[in-house]
């Protein structure tokens, strides 16, 4: 069996008139009350693990409806009041303009001193920061969507091609090098799919590896190297890529806690921003490896690496590595019998093991046989 | 085998005298280091004049000279304006240990018992070989001076000389002056500067004033002209008693029965409570008697809960028959009191309620003086002080506490003024109950943020006829429970009053503030507004000034939409 | 004035059966030893700061020839000189193979255990890494010529077109994304050149906000954005754009001792890697900013941010920030009048400031008059 | 202003006794805490009995045993076959404190000075009333038992009971049963097992038994036949004596002339010494009047090079006059001597070099003797013991160190074993010189990687007339530097010993271990060097196990290439 491209579910639909419609509804909402002599305020959806839950549905993690309100009358309240109004007009102007603007230059943009005091508006980014995520919050919308670009990371190989403004390029014609991938993507378009399926791999060794031994043309498959937690452009063009392009989505990480907190993040969003995940977030992305398993199918038991921490039944335990498995164990999307017996055996075995162990059994390994063998038998973590 | 014979072994058998003893041990009574046995010397001197002074209802003036003579040697001069000592005392006084007027009495006491002053004359001698200059007057017609020594050796005081001189201006008081080597005057925080300065704190009534080696005067000025009256002896309370002071006592009293050795020579011991005794010496007698553990243990516990009378019934015959016995040692002569019987009373007092001790006998500084005493010494802005009650621990011993709190001014740095009767306590600290107490109580909540930096002086003094020192040296106070609880709850209510002063303090300051702080961010908010609803900044501004204005007039407004 | 593209002064001259042949010398020279029943011994110039000096010829750091001997005889350097023949027969393979591995992949690859008992010929990848590091000095050549790769990182974005096995691309026609730098860039070809110089920019957003700005058609020039510290690929890249293609290099990073290390890096390289000088250094790289000097010039002082750690002449200092300025001071390259200048204001203002600072201003004010003016003016710092 | 008159405050002056003042103040002689207070009594009785015997070259044999009679409530008994107690003495020796055959004397003992077994008989009956029974014999006709009570008031023994029985089998020794109360029996580090414990192993050749209230016997068996000779009585050096020693002595003396007093009272001190000390005495009265500060320190420093002749001429007539003077003093009677000529000499003490202070009276435990007692008390796998020669501190007090160390074996744990002339410390050991010099020594370089989890125990015994406690709790030994540097030395020499014991033990594992650490690369090396080089494997492995072979026939060739 073979895995090959699906049928779209989703279409391409960025309206920026729309974000600066709901930055002004905040404003005139706000005059409202100060005109008929009210206190005004700004009703914030609260972040943190207490206002998210799994959608059973969606399978998605949601936020819960629970809001903060921000008043101006209330010396506690009156600097985020008025930083968020501040940034939420900043914004209506960058996407005026179409304008992108990062993070810090954000910040730096809208840092200076109030009213002839010593105090700034901002005194560091993390506030600034703050402000914007309550705006993704309270607004719904992402904010590559407000212009606000997010740490870019990660690149791409394979034969695709994509439309970035004027230019047009395909992403298997670009030497070893490949494609980087932009903080913001909602401004692509993908003109031509000629893969079957995204290859998402934590590493850029093993990316690298992979495009080495043509892999991706052998096996008609887009390589998309996260380098680490995947960057929200990563996520978000995972994302497009399955719902309007209908491409499958296979994760290989490293075997460890870490790399299948990778996995988690892209399937199903992470907590701190469980509101963008209808957008950033693709429950049917599947796991290919490394699992515990492969350690004995494969002979890796040489180049395994111990867990770090106490594991649970030791005093003092379980601390590091292994109290993060004990917490992805609690996953609503990892509460099933195959994730529970790999995070189990983790546990047993108190080992991990990487992607490029398997550059043990020889360089070409995983691209002629672990990738290929695994993946036609569907042999698949959900 | 043996070698020698026992009676050769004690040819050598000799008995030593009390000086002896000390001399050879004299870090016993605090001479040890070059320092602190400087801070030992002139404590015992002014100890002792200030006592005299009091005892004499006399305001004290005391005056510390110190004079260096040469490397670690130096003259120490003492003058008080106390009652003076008459002739045939001065010997005694200063040259003979462990006599005195206090040791023997159940009283609260300043300082050591009845070897004080006449140790530091021994540490003089031993270290310079010099007599002690002694020039008083009792006020009469003549002053004496005498130069006196110890005959270690006899423990015995010599007059190695006299002069009588008239006095035609009638100057009454006590003036001594030694020669010491082997110590080292320096203005640490436990040296002689800190021990006076501490103790100007604590006497108010006092004016202290110190001449450095240096010729530099500092004067420690009265704050108070009210003197302390001295304390009282006080009758043991039955709690505070163990066997052998209860058997010691029967054999010295000159009462006639038991009974009214008791009721005589204890407080809170009525002829109906020697009753009350007797019945419970008697429900012991029995209880002791029974052989089976788990109804003893239950007859103890009912005993415990005053079910006195409904147990000896209990007993019957026997029950009268035992209580008719015990009736019998009340009517004894005390001296004829077994150890037993005195173990059994003992026993006794500890199932019986008796009403606290009297604390007549404890003289605390009083918080008005204690106020002045830290208002006068180191100019604070707040001072607060507070006197509890007097309490009990160890089931029998009278207590009380005293602290005060002085918060900015001229100070700065955080400290604790620890005192025992109003002696100041300036070594091992870190043992001392009154740290501990200090350190417990969590300042933040009384808005001190940082303790160690705050401008702050905690005073803390700790009352009793018998104060639980750690050790030998009187220095720390041991963690007695009742102690520690009773300094942590006077702390507790004397750091309410700073936090109420502090919070006070910054009212109005804040209201003002907290205003500021709105109207401030108005241009702010205006502008963002103005470029999302795109209408002109101007008319925009004045409805937030309009809001704000209306908040202060309703000042309560902001709690209402919770404020915290 | 206007910068412009100079006159070659290098060809590329990678050549992998040198490395090969290099190789096994070293073997061939053991083997001759223990035949005449010699202990044999292996030589590699030793590491660290004692072993290097600042050739004022050549304007790099070099390395010394003080050299440690490796007997094979001795207890504490037995397994040391097992694992460098180890390597070197890995190296050997993979070169003539024409492969690449990364670091982590080498390190599995030769991980296993020694006759029969529990040790591991390496047991961390240190091990692994510090013989690659050895052999680099001990023949002369790059890791990545011994086909090592480095750990990726950094892009570029201008009007070049390269050459990478049979793809040829322009790096100005990829979109926002631009191309991502492989850890390897010695099979590179640059077909066409049509910048004028290449401006190497710290961070990923300043990149951005350029090529946002059109910075790199307006000005014809290519942006390489280093994501932080330059990785061995873009050093390598940047070097051979100067000398093979006689590109000027303007380095742009944050005003702050950090930024000034990465363009002491690309300048000079690292004492680390002073072995590799001769192959990675770019000595006649320029900075542009930050500098001390924009502070005051462009008022910025509102946005700058203190420095951390604890001043010269305060108690307990220097530390963090000052300590790092001060140690920069007595670098040979910043022993000028221009540069101990900034440095000493640094530590006098106590203050960083960083590139997208210059968004106080405005968003396009760093492509559209920073950057040019300072540039065309020629104010730049030696 | 008077209330009163002086003479009215005197009417309750009093004298009280030694006992009365120990009696309130027993922690000065180590009654503190319920688990100390016992653990001193038992030193006190145990330290009694170990003298006697020494003193009468017995072998001791000194059985404790602890009944238990209830809560907080013991019966001790400390049983000797020590040389007896002569029936006149036991009211001195249990009943009169500072009453002793040592105190006055110099020499190095054990215990309290003089109120050792007094205080622990005070202690018995101020917590439970009862007097302590003496039975004892000195090997006649008759033993005697007594029942004995201090009277406190007038700090005198009072046998209040006394029978004499036969003595047919000629039974010798002491035998002492006291009640006490208020006390506890912990199996601590601080308890009497662990005491005795200790105080066995520095006291090898007596027989311990304890029988603890559980009636488990516990056996410290004999490890040596050797009885240690009892200390001597030394003569005081001229370096370790103050100006009031010297003075009170003269008066003392019954030596008819300065000069024979010093001779016959100080050791070191010939006739000759004499004259010298004539001429310093006479150089610094000189140099003291010499006006010029410059020069006087000058005069100083060359006095001390010795270049005493040379000053003496320098003054000429005035030189010889005072040199007269001098010499006078030397013929008056001692008793004449000032305080300000005992100075003089004191002063010329300084300058003058003596010969170390003999160190006859110093009485090591002796290495042999220490293995012995750690050996047969711990049983470890390897002992070393060091006893340095006696040194001096503070210019003339001398002291003698002697170290020991145990290791492995039955040993867990470290620990360190505290002795002050043999006698065990087990409190405040933070203080003590001993744990710092221990803890100073860097123990990694003797092979001990991990100290505090290392089978080790270190044994330290200071040993002088005077060992320099830090206070009257004598439990810990001040920081002397000499005493703390002669620690060092001597537990470094025992660790080399350690070190190399360790190593011997380790060394032909070391070399096997090597051999194969090379072998086991070959099959590497060869392979990769088959890939490097294109040869077979086979060809290349022979050559490097031939290298390996040659190189262990010569076993030293490694250190030629540099092995660190």
């Amino acid at each position: 069996m073979t895995i090959k491209r699906e049928k779209p579910r989703e279409k391409f639909g960025y309206d920026p008139q729309k974000v600066i419609k709901k930055l002004e509804g905040i404003g005139y909402q706000i005059l409202e009350a100060v005109k008929q002599g009210k206190n005004p305020h700004i009703d914030v959806p609260m972040r943190g693990i207490s206002n998210v839950y799994y959608d059973e549905a969606t399978k998605t993690i949601q936020m819960g409806d629970k809001i903060s309100r921000r008043y101006f009358l209330h010396v506690a309240h009156a600097k985020k009041f008025m930083q968020t109004v501040l940034i939420a007009a900043y914004i209506k102007r960058l996407v005026g303009e179409m304008k992108h603007a990062s993070l810090r230059e954000a910040y730096y943009a809208n840092k200076h001193s109030v009213g002839g005091t010593k105090e700034n508006t901002f005194e560091d980014q993390i506030e600034s920061n703050a402000i914007i995520e309550d705006l993704e919050r309270t607004l719904g919308v992402l904010r590559e969507e407000m212009h606000i670009t997010a740490d870019r990371r990660g690149y791409i190989y394979g034969d695709i091609t994509i439309k970035d403004g004027e230019d047009e390029f395909n992403t298997s014609k670009l030497g070893m090098g490949g494609w980087a991938v932009p903080g913001t993507v909602e401004h692509l378009k993908f003109t031509q799919i000629n893969v079957d399926y995204a290859l998402v791999v934590e590493t850029a060794a093993m990316a690298d590896r992979l495009i080495e031994e043509k892999f991706p043309k052998k096996e008609n498959a887009l390589i998309i190297a996260t380098q680490g937690q995947a960057s929200r452009g990563v996520r978000r063009l995972i994302h497009r890529l399955h719902y309007e392009e209908g491409l499958p989505i296979i994760v290989f990480t490293d075997g460890d806690p870490y790399g299948w907190y990778i996995y988690s993040t892209i399937k199903q969003g992470s907590i701190n921003l469980a509101y963008l995940s209808d957008k950033l977030a693709t429950p049917e992305a599947k796991f290919v490896g490394m699992t515990m398993d492969d350690i004995e199918r494969y002979g890796l038991q040489r180049v395994t690496e111990k867990l770090k921490g106490i594991p649970p039944n030791k005093k003092g335990g379980p601390t590091g590595d292994y109290k993060r498995i004990l917490e992805e164990m609690e996953y609503p999307w990892f509460k099933n019998r195959e994730w529970q017996r790999q995070l189990k055996m983790a546990i047993k075995l108190g080992v991990r093991i990487e992607q490029q162990a398997l550059a043990h059994k020889s360089l070409e390994f995983v691209a002629k046989k672990y990738l290929p063998e695994k993946i036609a038998n569907e042999e698949l973590l959900p | 085998m043996a070698k020698s014979e026992a009676k050769e072994l004690f040819k050598e058998f000799k008995i030593q005298s009390v000086s002896e003893f000390f001399r050879r041990n004299a870090a016993m009574l605090g001479y040890t280091g070059k320092v602190r046995s400087f801070t030992t010397l002139i404590h015992e001197a002014v100890t002792n004049a200030l006592d005299a002074c009091e005892e004499a209802g006399i305001l004290p003036y005391v005056k510390v000279e110190i004079e260096e003579l040469g490397k670690e040697h130096y003259k120490l001069i003492v003058e008080d304006n106390g009652p003076g000592i008459p002739e045939k005392f001065i010997s005694h006084v200063f040259g003979k240990m462990l006599a005195g007027t206090k040791a023997h009495r159940n009283i609260q006491s300043r300082g050591q018992q009845g070897i004080g002053i006449s140790g530091a004359v021994m540490f003089a001698q031993m270290t310079s070989g010099k007599a002690t200059r002694v020039i008083t007057s009792t006020g009469g017609d003549e002053i004496i001076e005498a130069w006196v020594m110890i005959d270690v050796e006899k423990n015995e005081g010599k007059v190695v000389k006299k002069i009588k001189h008239p006095n035609p201006t009638g100057w009454r008081g006590t003036r001594i002056e030694m020669e010491v080597k082997d110590v080292r005057y320096i203005r640490s925080k436990q040296g002689p500067y800190w021990y006076l300065k501490l103790t100007a704190i604590a006497n108010p009534h006092a004016h202290i004033e110190l001449i450095e080696p240096d010729g530099k005067l500092i004067v420690f000025p009265r704050g108070s002209e009210e003197i302390p009256k001295p304390p009282e002896e006080m009758k043991p309370h039955p709690r505070g008693v163990i066997t052998d002071d209860l058997f010691r006592m029967a054999k010295k009293t000159r009462r006639s029965t038991v009974k009214r050795f008791l009721v005589g020579e204890f407080s809170r011991i009525s002829s109906q409570k020697v009753s009350e005794i007797v019945k419970y010496v008697a429900a012991l007698r029995l209880i002791n008697g029974v052989e089976e553990e788990q109804k003893k243990k239950q007859l103890y516990e009912r005993l415990a809960n005053g079910e006195v009378d409904i147990i000896l019934k209990s007993f019957g015959k026997r029950g009268k028959q035992t209580l008719r016995q015990v009736e019998k040692i009340m009517e004894k002569e005390p001296s004829k009191l077994t150890w037993h019987e005195a173990e059994e009373i003992i026993e006794a007092f500890k199932y019986i309620k008796f009403l606290a001790p009297p604390t007549s006998g404890l003289r605390p500084i009083g918080e008005e003086n204690i106020e002045k005493g830290l208002t006068n010494i180191l100019n604070p802005e707040f001072v607060t002080s507070l006197t509890r009650s007097p309490k009990v621990y160890r089931g029998g011993i009278p207590f009380q506490v005293e602290v005060a709190l002085a918060f900015g001014g001229s100070l700065s740095g955080f400290d604790i003024l620890r005192y025992a009767n109003r002696v100041p306590l300036l070594f091992d600290a870190g043992s001392c109950v009154t740290t501990s107490a200090v350190r417990s109580v969590d300042w933040k909540r009384y808005k001190v943020d940082n303790l160690e930096d705050a401008p702050m002086v905690v005073f803390v003094n700790v009352i009793s006829v018998h104060v639980p020192y750690t050790s030998t040296g009187k220095q720390s106070i041991a963690s007695e429970e009742e102690i520690y609880e009773e300094i942590r709850l006077a702390l507790m209510e004397i750091g309410r009053r700073l936090k109420k002063y502090l919070s006070g303090k910054h009212r109005k300051l804040h209201q003002v503030k907290r205003r500021r702080t709105l109207e401030k961010y108005v241009d702010e908010v205006a502008e963002a507004l103005s470029i999302l609803t795109e209408k002109p900044k101007e008319e925009i501004k004045p409805y937030f000034l309009g809001l704000i204005e209306k908040k202060f007039e309703a000042p309560e407004v902001e709690a209402a939409e919770g404020e915290a």
